[in-house]
């Protein structure tokens, strides 16, 4: 199926997986699954003071067909679990998903009937951002992380 | 039991003491509110006499709550406001444990339409002739009423259904 | 005669060069799984209720039909915006003739009621 | 096309099947308030998802809107999506650790959320608050009241088009959290106020950022004014668009500045006053006409009361203790804890079991949040956990509002009319 693997692990397949990881890693559209209070500190993320987009994640869409990095920000509901899958399954690959703040990653301080201990239970999460809600730096860290593991990794040849 | 009522509120219990004297079943105060119990039949016509003759015009919230006792279980709250004379009055009613249910009091304010729907979702007090009475926050494939006593803090496992973590690309397109 | 189109087709041969290149590029270069639910349409999370091709309300064929009048009146307006100073009066006069004779279909439209989409509204 | 195939045919649902049924049953029986054009013969009314992940819905609300071409013929709301049962873990944690939860229930204003709630217990527990204390939360309060109306106004304006509107009020309110942040150490989501008081006492640079804060705002709030006041897009786009009549908008139940948009000035800080709101002077901004223009005049003239609430605060500060030092009641200061015997065994004894209020006591305490009137019903059984805690939650109300609002509207306006409604999902779903 196309180009990767008729050259098989050559010199030209490593040279196009920097070309095309160094071009995804700095165009990282976030996917801002917006739920509770680390919804207001992704505004902030994306705002004037904390601005991400010096990091190439300016464009926050809220359709799930131009975004690469779905962040889920707030306490994950059983009744919302549902409608995030659906958002996750019609992400294009590549993608990747952070899990911003203690309740996204383990349910948090919300120890009861209503919420999702942690949306690692139904997502596959890349970085995971501690914090409630965790500064915009943290989760610009988180970001950064993403952007490095898209540069080692070998996507080209991934999908042969 | 001394009880220190504002003007108004005199009023309002002088005018429930006659005119439903077998629906008021006890008036007490408990810290700086008063709450007026009453039988569960009679709330409707309480309500719309509050309404009408004391200007309880706006409907703050419908409050449930479960006392865990063997007899007369659940608990109904209404909290009525008067802006006119800027009072603010409980009216509570008991209901029994098993089938707990309660005239709907949406004809006499709108507003109850949702707060019902929500004590409905928590508790399972079924209120008769409610528009459309549908659990407000949980699923309506969920069958327990999370707020009552016995119901775990944890939620019962299984019984909301998680989506599936595989992506369904193994499925056939 | 020949020379004046090379500009055109150089600019054509550029655009359909560039387009194929990025749709070669995103399809050999990006990963293609497709599954049932990413191909589902995006109802913001839920199952799409009912399907798409439903019949549109007749609002949209109306104001459809009268942009497709006033583009084509654009397009005659085109060639005689040009040169419309060596082209003298008589060209001026029925230009504004021809302009004027829309107006009146124009008139007629908002008479209709076609471009108001307003539903009159009782209580809420 | 009886009503039973219409709910088959419309969808096909993958999770929670009696849900969405019940749902597009309900969507379906609902009378509606408008007269159609002409019924369309087919019967092929569409019905779309304004669904929970949408960026227009401020947080997760899920609009099922039936719609006739660009008209919304009727609207079911369907909310639940954030509900984590915040009832249920109060009656299991005890009133201080309950705190933090306040917090995250109106998570654009944190501050008046706790002053809310710890209000609530010292009524039931009848707890004095030193005067020093009232003050900071009057100001707390309104801090986060203007932080809570910035936010609406950037991101309705910016539902009607104007991205602009979202970074300034984001600079502005990045100003707030650098307040808060010397105030109590957290951007927002703060927990400063404690059961009898305050935690800690304003510092000196908090002072001194607040003053300047009140000093630069109120000429950012003119800029904002002279822009949007007279701005032909903005007016066209809100003026008669969502309009709540005044004769029924206490029937409905809508409150906060829903309900002050349309001409009753039911403000609690008039109308019941709590902690020092009777000495100070300020107005309640109301509107008669009430759609969407009457609620941002009103939010704009509420962000200039604050101002000048906290200008009076401020001046009226005294100096004084910060938490009452009764130790039944409230938490010791630190240096007590760490000095003395008494001061140690009564922090752990508050930690431990807490304040516990007189036993079969209820009581109902609501303050004025910037969304409305937030309230908590404290029922307690003698122990140091409430033994129901149920929570008024002015979004709650104003959702319903919203429900009967939207009949009629164009979908384009439904997004500025959610804007205008201001929900806060958080403190809706409880």
């Amino acid at each position: 199926m196309g180009l990767e693997n008729s050259f098989g692990d050559s010199y030209l397949t490593t040279k196009i997986d920097t070309l095309v990881n160094w071009a995804r890693s700095n165009a990282v559209w976030p996917m801002p699954m917006g739920l509770a209070c680390c919804a207001i500190e992704m505004m902030a993320f994306a705002g004037p003071k904390y601005d991400s987009s010096r990091f190439g994640s300016e464009v926050f869409r809220f359709s799930p067909r131009q975004s690469d990095v779905m962040i889920v920000a707030g306490w994950v509901n059983y009744k919302m679990a549902h409608a995030i899958r659906r958002v996750w399954d019609q992400m294009p690959d590549p993608k990747w998903c952070i899990a911003m703040g203690a309740c996204a990653s383990t349910g948090g301080m919300h120890r009861c009937y209503g919420v999702v201990q942690g949306c690692d239970n139904f997502l596959p999460v890349d970085a995971y951002v501690s914090g409630c809600p965790p500064r915009p730096d943290a989760l610009m860290h988180a970001l950064l992380e993403i952007q490095d593991k898209i540069r080692t990794e070998h996507s080209v040849t991934l999908d042969s | 039991m001394a009880l220190d009522l504002s003007e108004p509120l005199q009023k309002v219990i002088d005018g429930l003491a006659e005119d439903f004297s077998d629906a008021l079943i006890d008036v007490y105060q408990s810290s700086g509110d008063t709450f007026v119990r009453i039988k569960p039949e009679a709330n409707v016509e309480v309500c719309r006499y509050l309404k009408e003759e004391h200007h309880f015009i706006y409907l703050t919230d419908v409050i449930g709550a479960d006392r865990f006792t063997s007899e007369e279980r659940f608990e109904v709250i209404y909290n009525l406001v008067s802006l006119r004379d800027r009072e603010r009055l409980f009216v509570k009613a008991w209901l029994e444990e098993e089938s707990p249910e309660i005239a709907s009091i949406t004809e006499v304010w709108e507003s109850a339409n949702w707060f019902e729907r929500q004590t409905y979702d928590m508790f399972g007090i079924n209120f008769t002739n409610h528009p459309d009475l549908r659990r407000m926050y949980m699923p309506e494939d969920f069958e327990y009423y999370p707020l009552r006593k016995e119901f775990p803090l944890l939620g019962i496992p299984g019984s909301i259904e998680l989506p599936s973590s595989t992506p369904d690309s193994e499925h056939e397109i | 005669m020949f020379g004046q189109y090379i500009p055109i087709l150089i600019l054509g041969g550029v655009a359909v060069i560039l387009a194929g290149l990025f749709m070669a590029l995103s399809r050999f270069l990006g990963p293609y799984r497709p599954n049932s639910t990413k191909l589902q349409p995006y109802e913001s999370g839920m199952d799409p209720v009912g399907e798409a091709d439903e019949r549109y309300s007749v609002s949209f064929y109306l104001v459809a039909m009268s942009f497709i009048v006033f583009d084509i009146e654009v397009l005659f307006l085109y060639p005689w915006a040009v040169q419309y100073i060596s082209a003298g009066i008589g060209t001026l006069i029925s230009m504004i003739i021809f302009i004027l004779e829309l107006l009146v279909s124009l008139i007629y439209l908002i008479k209709k009621g076609t471009l108001d989409w307003e539903i009159n509204q009782f209580e809420n | 096309m009886s009503t039973e195939d219409i709910s088959k045919k419309k969808s096909t649902p993958t999770f929670f099947k009696e849900h969405q049924k019940a749902l597009y049953k309900a969507l379906e029986d609902k009378n509606t308030s408008i007269e159609f054009r002409e019924k369309d013969p087919l019967g092929t009314d569409m019905v779309l998802n304004l669904g929970p992940q949408h960026p227009a819905t401020h947080g997760v609300l899920r609009l099922a809107l039936q719609i006739d071409g660009e008209t919304i013929e009727k609207a079911k709301l369907d909310i639940g999506y954030l509900h984590r049962g915040v009832e249920k873990v109060a009656e299991n944690k005890t009133f201080q650790e309950f705190m933090p939860y306040t917090d995250r229930m109106d998570y654009l204003s944190p501050y008046s959320n706790n002053v809310a709630f710890c209000r609530a217990v010292e009524k039931i527990a009848n707890v004095e608050v030193p005067e020093r204390a009232n003050y900071i939360r009057m100001i707390g309060c309104e801090l986060a009241r203007i932080s809570s109306h910035l936010l609406w106004l950037g991101t309705m304006v910016q539902d009607a088009g104007a991205v602009s509107y979202f970074l300034w009020t984001f600079r502005e309110r990045e100003k707030l959290y650098d307040i808060f942040d010397q105030i109590g150490g957290h951007r927002f989501t703060i927990s400063h106020a404690r059961i009898g008081g305050v935690a800690n006492d304003l510092t000196d640079s908090a002072m001194a950022m607040i003053k300047e804060f009140v000093n630069t705002f109120p000429d950012e709030l003119d800029a904002w004014h002279k822009t949007l006041d007279r701005n032909r897009i903005f007016f066209d786009r809100n003026e008669g668009v969502g309009v709540l009549k005044t004769e029924n908008a206490l029937e409905k139940g809508a409150t906060g500045p829903t309900l002050r948009g349309s001409g009753y000035a039911y403000d609690v800080r008039k109308f019941k006053p709590y902690s020092k709101y009777d000495e100070v002077e300020f107005q309640v901004p109301t509107r008669l006409e009430g759609d969407n223009l009457a609620r941002y005049y009103v939010r704009m003239e509420e962000m200039q009361e604050s101002i000048r609430i906290i200008r009076q605060c401020l001046d009226k500060l005294p100096k004084g203790p910060v938490r009452t030092d009764n130790a039944k009641q409230a938490y010791p200061s630190k240096d007590e804890v760490y000095y003395s015997m008494e001061g140690m065994i009564h922090d752990f004894m508050m930690t431990d079991t807490g304040i516990c209020p007189p036993e079969g006591s209820e009581s109902f305490h609501s303050i004025e949040a910037p969304k409305g009137e937030l309230g908590f019903f404290i029922q307690s059984d003698g122990t140091g956990h409430p033994w129901r805690l149920a929570i008024k939650s002015p979004s709650f109300a104003n959702l319903q509002v919203l429900e009967k609002i939207l009949d009629g509207e164009m979908i384009a306006d439904s997004v500025l009319i959610i804007g205008g409604v201001d929900p806060v999902m958080g403190d809706s779903d409880k």
